[in-house]
């Protein structure tokens, strides 16, 4: 019975690998809870940073993070969803076209954020003259999540049952209104879990942004204003060392935006399984 | 009639245009990636940029071959643990633990993969740079440092596609192992593992992509000496740490070398990426 | 005629549901059983619980006792692997490892701890003659399973039960998704294997009870509702129910 | 199948579609321009400072006084380094570049408009818990070029020198090779980091670091230590005595006009040059 005893070393080490992944996720969480909570009050939320963030609160960054995650969202996923339609219901999938596409998509997945951040500086920033701003930050980080945004929209949509649209075509809908009337609603709460896990990615987001948003520290207003965000904003305080009691409020401020993010993400899923 | 045509053609078209906007920004990244990088790499010449180790470049020596293996060398270190990790972690969720634990530990993954590189790069900074410097000597910031920190942070590419591996293999194969008499972990090392083997090859390379890829985390960790790190507690400079680094003060040739040096972390991730989505094209080919 | 499995009241129970309503069977050695009945009748259910594979699904519970040998196989004392190596079990779909042929033969002697080569050669030989699949395929064992024909990987699963030299053999719709011309080789396949061996198949294809097997069981809605010779049963069925199903009146 | 003049129509459109989203960039950031003082002499509009990271923090206490000074405006500081301050200014992304050095001579073949905001002292900082209290120009080059890697060469413990270096191109790393190791490089064993502050935080945390930084960031929790004697203070620095210093220099592409001149002429008054110093830099009109 040797391959018992061994058995049970090995169900042993297992059991301890998912230990040490809970282990490491507590320490990190626990860590940044405790150091963090004392500095989170109303005032660090509702404030404005002065004197570099030495004092102050952090609410033009938390603007600028919602601010360039909207803008990057408003244009990725108009795109994001409609190349998702165009391979799945115009059948363009299986053409050279497709394959070019998903191809495209898997490589702009896995290039890193500086080269991202460094196209961005040098096309959007200096190219098309638009300056550190919220649209450049924007367009960059638009092209990061695009990808994202593709593929779990191309998911939703396979998973849309086929008689949905033999049916309506027998009825004589155009392939435009079937879409629109049930092929989309049926497939929204997938796009719209893939949607929430871009914008957590923007969210966290901070070598692109760095070099594309920049880093005012003002409020961004205009849509051509340059903002900083929590990510940026953290790096600067713990780089520069201006204050760790407010990074490591930040930090917790951030982990808990993804939180939430987390759990709308969740909360859509567990809608589709239900449907 | 006709203006349902019209419109049903203009819808198409539209769809169209979102679909080929991915590939016309992956095109002009490179044309402009290509542009800033190459002219400075035939200046100084491919094998002398990629492997020469003299990294000056305000004095006209541009050498990233230091850089090319602080990435290489962080990049290895931090695979070395988690890979295994993240596999037996990847197993115990698909295979071992009841499904509600399954869940739980997903979520927490979820959570691990949610946490921004920054975050990371601030723990590591505050917590495990500290601790090195204490209790293993050194600097602190260091190959190590780095290792730790890229370690934990591809641990959720490696466990979510693996997991994703070993779940798409038909069930019937395990049925068929314990039919013979083999044991539940026989079954899993001896079937499932090895059938599940291209997708967790793919874990692994894409991994490795993310890995050689991040930037600030590692950039806060690594102490950034441009040399050959001699031990795992010598500081290294990566090539994504060396283009955030250096950007801000950089000029003329100086950036340019910068650029090139994104020009060739960015065809790296390419092949390794093509790569990737190749073999597993020839994967579900080979396959039932 | 010898009895080798000896059946008492055996329930299954899938969380709330109860799939099998105490079947008392009692199974002669080297004889062919055949279980038939409609779709989600319990045939299925109550195969998988000699060699108790229902375990592997969640939430599911098992009363009663079967004896294997006069050996209880649901006491606590029993290795449920030394179990499985005694009652070896064909699927309804061939699910051929993704490895060679003979890697997928010498599967389970390995795992029994066989390691030497010419052993481990002389048993996938054997058990591929034994299956009927040697003329065919000895030109190429050390070639990916999966290019072999439905038929051929069916024999070739059957064959890799055989190897572990197993004394019952249980097979769950092995035909159903085989073309008519393998599924004759099957059937005379079949006929070969019972001098060794202890046949249990369940069958949606009444015919092929009928040709295959030396006694058959109607299964439905969990109860066993008549077993007897094959012959018997075919000819003349003492249960109305058993008589409607096998004139096609329902099912 | 795959038919080339689709594909043409591809690249067409979605060119359009990305030169129609630049022409929305643009256009919007053309209202710079209207960043001009009212008829009534009130200020109003935005700019853009761009530029080193050691003046950055000068620049967002200035952009915040000023703001508040004449609401309707807006400064908006960014960091990037002393060559994106000076690239920022030529491509006209930022309206003020700041830089923390002497500029280049291809630099100044720009035609930049320059302005002295500050001078800043460059300290020799170590851990306050090394004994060590000064050391001679000849040391620190050693220390530096990597030949002395003990403290207890130079007077202190038996411990591993930990070498704190900045990045190549960095005016501070800039000042400090031209002033103190002339022709010779800097050790590459050394630990670089891309800011000021990245560097007083290893030299806080590790009690056998040497980093140099800039003087207005010194405080308690790091020791500057003398050089040839010589403290590291504004008197000093002012005097020449202390000779490792640079100037922090606004830059603007052409004479400046409207919001930019404001802010210019409100850093170098009294005013401006009072915070410069409560920020701790030394001002050149103003003690």
């Amino acid at each position: 019975m040797a391959t018992r005893g061994k058995e049970k070393i090995i169900t042993v080490l297992f059991w301890l690998s998912a230990l040490v992944i809970t282990a490491i996720l507590a320490g990190i969480i626990g860590y940044i809870v405790v150091k963090g909570i004392s500095a989170i009050n109303w005032e660090f939320i509702s404030q404005p940073p002065s004197r570099a963030g030495k004092e102050g609160g952090i609410s033009t960054t938390i603007i600028g993070t919602i601010y360039l995650t909207l803008v990057a969202l408003l244009i990725a996923v108009p795109l994001g969803v409609g190349a998702a339609l165009y391979l799945e219901e115009y059948g363009r999938k299986n053409t050279m076209f497709g394959y070019v596409l998903k191809l495209t998509a898997e490589t702009l997945a896995g290039i890193p954020s500086i080269v991202y951040g460094l196209f961005g500086f040098v096309f959007f920033v200096i190219f098309l003259n638009m300056g550190w701003s919220i649209l450049s930050g924007g367009l960059t980080l638009a092209i990061m999540i695009l990808p994202t945004i593709t593929r779990t929209s191309q998911e939703a949509v396979i998973a849309v049952p086929q008689e949905y649209r033999s049916n309506s075509f027998a009825l004589g809908a155009t392939k435009w209104y079937t879409i629109k009337r049930l092929i989309l609603p049926a497939a929204a709460p997938g796009i719209i879990t893939g949607i929430i896990l871009s914008a957590g990615r923007a969210v966290g987001e901070s070598a692109a942004v760095l070099l594309t948003a920049g880093s005012s520290l003002g409020m961004p207003l205009n849509i051509t204003d340059p903002a900083r965000t929590m990510a940026v904003h953290l790096y600067i305080l713990a780089i520069e060392g201006i204050s760790m009691e407010r990074a490591f409020g930040t930090a917790l401020l951030i982990i808990v935006l993804i939180l939430i993010i987390n759990y709308l993400a969740n909360w859509s899923v567990r809608k589709v399984v239900r449907q | 009639m006709k203006k349902n045509k019209l419109s049903e053609g203009l819808v198409e078209i539209l769809l169209r245009i979102s679909a080929g906007a991915s590939v016309l920004a992956i095109i002009i990244i490179t044309v402009f990636i290509f542009y800033k990088g190459i002219p400075l790499i035939a200046k100084v010449g491919i094998i002398d940029f990629l492997f020469n180790l003299k990294w000056v470049p305000t004095n006209g020596s541009f050498g990233i071959g230091a850089m090319v293996i602080g990435s290489l060398a962080v990049t290895f270190c931090s695979l070395v643990w988690s890979v295994p990790l993240g596999i037996m972690t990847a197993i115990l969720m698909a295979e071992i633990a009841p499904p509600k634990l399954a869940d739980v530990l997903a979520r927490f993954v979820e959570l691990l993969a949610g946490i921004p590189s920054v975050v990371y790069g601030f723990f590591g900074l505050i917590v495990i740079v500290p601790f090195i410097r204490n209790h293993l000597g050194g600097v602190g910031l260091s190959v190590l440092a780095g290792a730790i920190v890229l370690g934990i942070m591809i641990l959720p590419t490696i466990i979510n596609i693996s997991r994703d591996a070993i779940l798409a293999i038909p069930k019937e194969y395990k049925e068929n192992s314990l039919a013979l008499g083999a044991t539940h972990y026989q079954s899993i090392f001896r079937v499932i593992l090895p059938a599940a083997s291209s997708g967790i090859i793919t874990a692994i390379v894409l991994g490795l992509g993310r890995a050689i890829g991040e930037t600030m985390a590692v950039l806060m960790v690594t102490g950034n000496a441009a040399v050959l790190p001699d031990s795992l507690l010598a500081p290294v400079r990566t090539m994504t740490s060396n283009i955030v680094l250096e950007m801000g003060y950089a000029a003329g040739d100086h950036q340019a070398a910068l650029f090139a040096t994104g020009t060739v972390l960015f065809i790296f991730i390419v092949i390794l990426n093509l790569a990737v989505s190749i073999s597993m094209k020839a994967g579900t080919e080979n396959g039932n | 005629m010898k009895t080798k499995l000896e059946c008492k009241e055996v329930k299954v129970f899938y969380k709330d549901f109860q799939a099998l309503h105490g079947i008392d069977m009692d199974i002669f050695e080297n004889r062919v059983t055949a279980l038939i009945g409609p779709s989600g009748c319990g045939k299925s259910t109550f195969l998988r619980t000699i060699n108790r594979l229902n375990e592997l699904i969640e939430g599911t519970r098992t009363e009663g006792e079967i004896y294997l040998d006069e050996k209880n196989i649901y006491s606590n004392e029993i290795d449920v692997v030394a179990l499985r190596k005694k009652v070896g079990m064909v699927f309804q779909k061939p699910s051929v490892f993704p490895m060679s042929i003979y890697e997928n033969i010498a599967y389970g002697p390995k795992i029994h701890g066989i390691k030497n080569k010419g052993k481990l050669d002389s048993i996938v030989e054997k058990s591929l003659v034994a299956a009927n699949l040697w003329q065919e395929v000895k030109d190429r064992i050390h070639k990916p399973a999966a290019g072999l024909s439905g038929g051929q990987q069916q024999r070739l699963v059957i064959a890799r039960v055989l190897a572990v030299e197993p004394e019952v053999i249980l097979m769950d719709e092995p035909a159903s998704a085989l073309d008519p011309i393998s599924t004759s080789k099957l059937e005379e396949l079949i006929g070969e294997l019972k001098k060794q061996y202890t046949i249990v198949i369940v069958t949606h294809n009444m015919q092929q009870a009928a040709r295959v097997s030396d006694f058959t069981g109607f299964f439905l809605n969990g109860f066993l509702i008549e077993y007897s010779k094959t012959n018997d049963l075919f000819v003349n069925p003492h249960d109305k129910k058993t008589e409607d199903y096998i004139t096609g009146r329902f099912g | 199948m795959f038919n080339r003049k689709k594909y043409f129509h591809y690249f067409i459109l979605g060119s359009l579609l990305f030169m129609s989203l630049a022409v929305i960039g643009c256009g919007g950031s053309e209202k710079k321009d209207t960043a001009n003082q009212g008829q009534s002499g009130e200020l109003s509009g935005s700019i853009t400072i761009a530029g080193s990271t050691s003046v950055q923090p000068f620049s967002e206490v200035l952009a915040e006084e000023f703001m508040t000074k004449y609401p309707g405006t807006e400064v908006n500081v960014q960091g990037g380094g002393s060559s994106q301050g000076v690239t920022a200014v030529v491509s006209k992304t930022a309206d003020i570049g700041s830089v923390s050095r002497e500029l280049k001579e291809e630099e100044k073949a720009e035609n930049l408009k320059e302005y002295t905001l500050a001078l800043d002292g460059i300290a020799i900082a170590v851990n306050p818990a090394n004994k060590v209290e000064g050391l001679t120009l000849e040391q620190l080059k050693n220390i530096y070029l990597g030949n002395i890697t003990n403290w207890s060469e130079v007077g202190g413990s038996d411990a591993d020198i930990t070498l704190v270096n900045r990045e190549a191109g960095s005016g501070t790393r800039g000042a400090f090779e031209e002033l103190v190791m002339g022709e010779d490089t800097i050790s590459d064993k050394a630990i670089v980091q891309n800011s000021t502050g990245a560097v007083k935080t290893i030299i806080e945390s590790d009690k056998n670091a040497i980093g140099y930084i800039s003087l207005a960031v010194t405080d308690d929790k790091v020791k500057a230590v003398k050089i040839e004697g010589i403290e590291a203070t504004a008197d000093n620095i002012i005097s020449g005595q202390y000779k490792i210093a640079r100037p922090f220099i606004y830059i603007t592409a052409e004479e400046p006009r409207g919001l930019a001149k404001a802010f210019i002429d409100y850093a170098l008054s009294d005013e401006g040059q009072a915070i410069v110093v409560e920020e701790g830099a030394i001002s050149k009109t103003l003690k």
